[in-house]
């Protein structure tokens, strides 16, 4: 099932993307799955998750904690530092 | 209240001034209160040239409704808005726009503080800093007190 | 902050406006957080023709000045106006103005509801009411809460 | 000593004046005692000051509470009603 990432902020510049669309493998279960499976993607993905418990997700607009299964209806995945806006 | 207001949400480029904003709310008579909090690039002693915002468009809006039907359902508000620009924005240029009214004081200045602790901290916006000696600046941290001041809610 | 600032402080029967006032306060650079407060003329379901507002011309304008001097010694601020508005005020109408900036929210936030809290219960000023059905109305009565609100702080 | 004394609100509609400026007698010392005297003075301060405790006094522009004297140089007395300002 093919799924869209956007990254943001520091996450977009150290990925060297803004988004990509990639095909989920089935070892990928919860938001914590995906941030290992995506750390080793590569030398920009790796800087850029070092330290997945900074990173924050939503799932289709909704921010959603680490261990929280990715539902197979979910279709745009966002990974971004922490906010600071306001 | 009888029927729950709709707040106003924008995500714009443009500037914003107040009077406008709060005059397009059309609080209605019987708001005795209305609260704006106006958040405004500091120059952090002429040391800061440019502040670049950055948002996730759709789920900042997403977002930023959510924050602002939590505050109607905790208050009795006659009117709620909250306005957030993107882009380049300089020294003393505004950021982002809050106005809460309601019959009484109290609700008017909680609901305002409410939403921008909650915007703060849950708003998906970034803030990169461009240096006044040309160097690129660093992204924004978020504070461990943002953090506090919406956990007090 | 480095020296402390001046409030401004009027009472006046023409009205005012919030982009205008702020921006007389200029409150440079290091300001990130402006918060305004506007007390406004509640209709009471049609039943409210117009407010009188009477005062004490002198004290109004004295006291004014020691609660906001009182708000600048508490909180670090960069500006600070508190105008009240006095005689025939019609109900949607502005009766007073408070704007308080600060480097951070919580302090702009906290000083805009001190001045308030202290200007309703400390601050002579008096508002009679005139009824739509031509009966002449009362004199507001003081609310509990108004002392209260002042004493938390 | 000569003093102005200035009424304000309901106090000055039952008063029916808003001031006049009275001499102190020698009896008054406290703001109560002005207030005591002054209920003395006819039907409208009667009315004004049946409930000398909601009073609220100010001397030359201050908030003065009921048990505290009047100093001899004091120029200005108000009395009104709880403030409704805001």
């Amino acid at each position: 099932m093919p799924v869209k990432l956007v990254y943001f902020a520091w996450v977009r510049e150290r990925i060297g993307s803004a988004e990509e669309t990639i095909e989920l493998p089935e070892s990928v279960s919860t938001v914590a799955d995906l941030l290992d499976h995506l750390e080793g993607r590569g030398e920009g993905y790796a800087a850029a998750l070092e330290n997945p418990q900074v990173i924050r997700v939503a799932l289709d607009h909704e921010h959603t904690p680490h261990d929280r299964p990715i539902g197979r209806d979910v279709r745009e995945i966002a990974l971004f530092p922490p906010m600071t806006g306001g | 209240m009888a029927g729950a207001i709709t707040p106003v949400v924008r995500v714009q480029r443009a500037d914003f001034d107040m009077d406008t904003e709060c005059a397009a709310l059309a609080p209605g008579g019987d708001t005795g209160a209305l609260v704006t909090f106006t958040g405004l690039c500091r120059d952090e002693d002429g040391t800061l040239g440019a502040l670049e915002l950055e948002h996730y468009p759709g789920m900042a809006e997403a977002e930023m409704t959510r924050i602002a039907n939590e505050a109607i359902e905790r208050w009795p508000l006659t009117a709620l808005a909250a306005i957030h620009r993107t882009g380049r924005i300089l020294p003393g240029e505004n950021i982002v726009l809050v106005i809460a009214g309601s019959a009484h004081r109290g609700a008017a200045f909680e609901a305002a503080s409410f939403v921008m602790d909650f915007l703060k901290s849950r708003a998906p916006f970034w803030k990169k800093e461009h240096r006044t000696d040309g160097s690129e600046g660093d992204w924004v941290e978020a504070k461990d007190g943002d953090t506090a001041a919406m956990r007090r809610w």
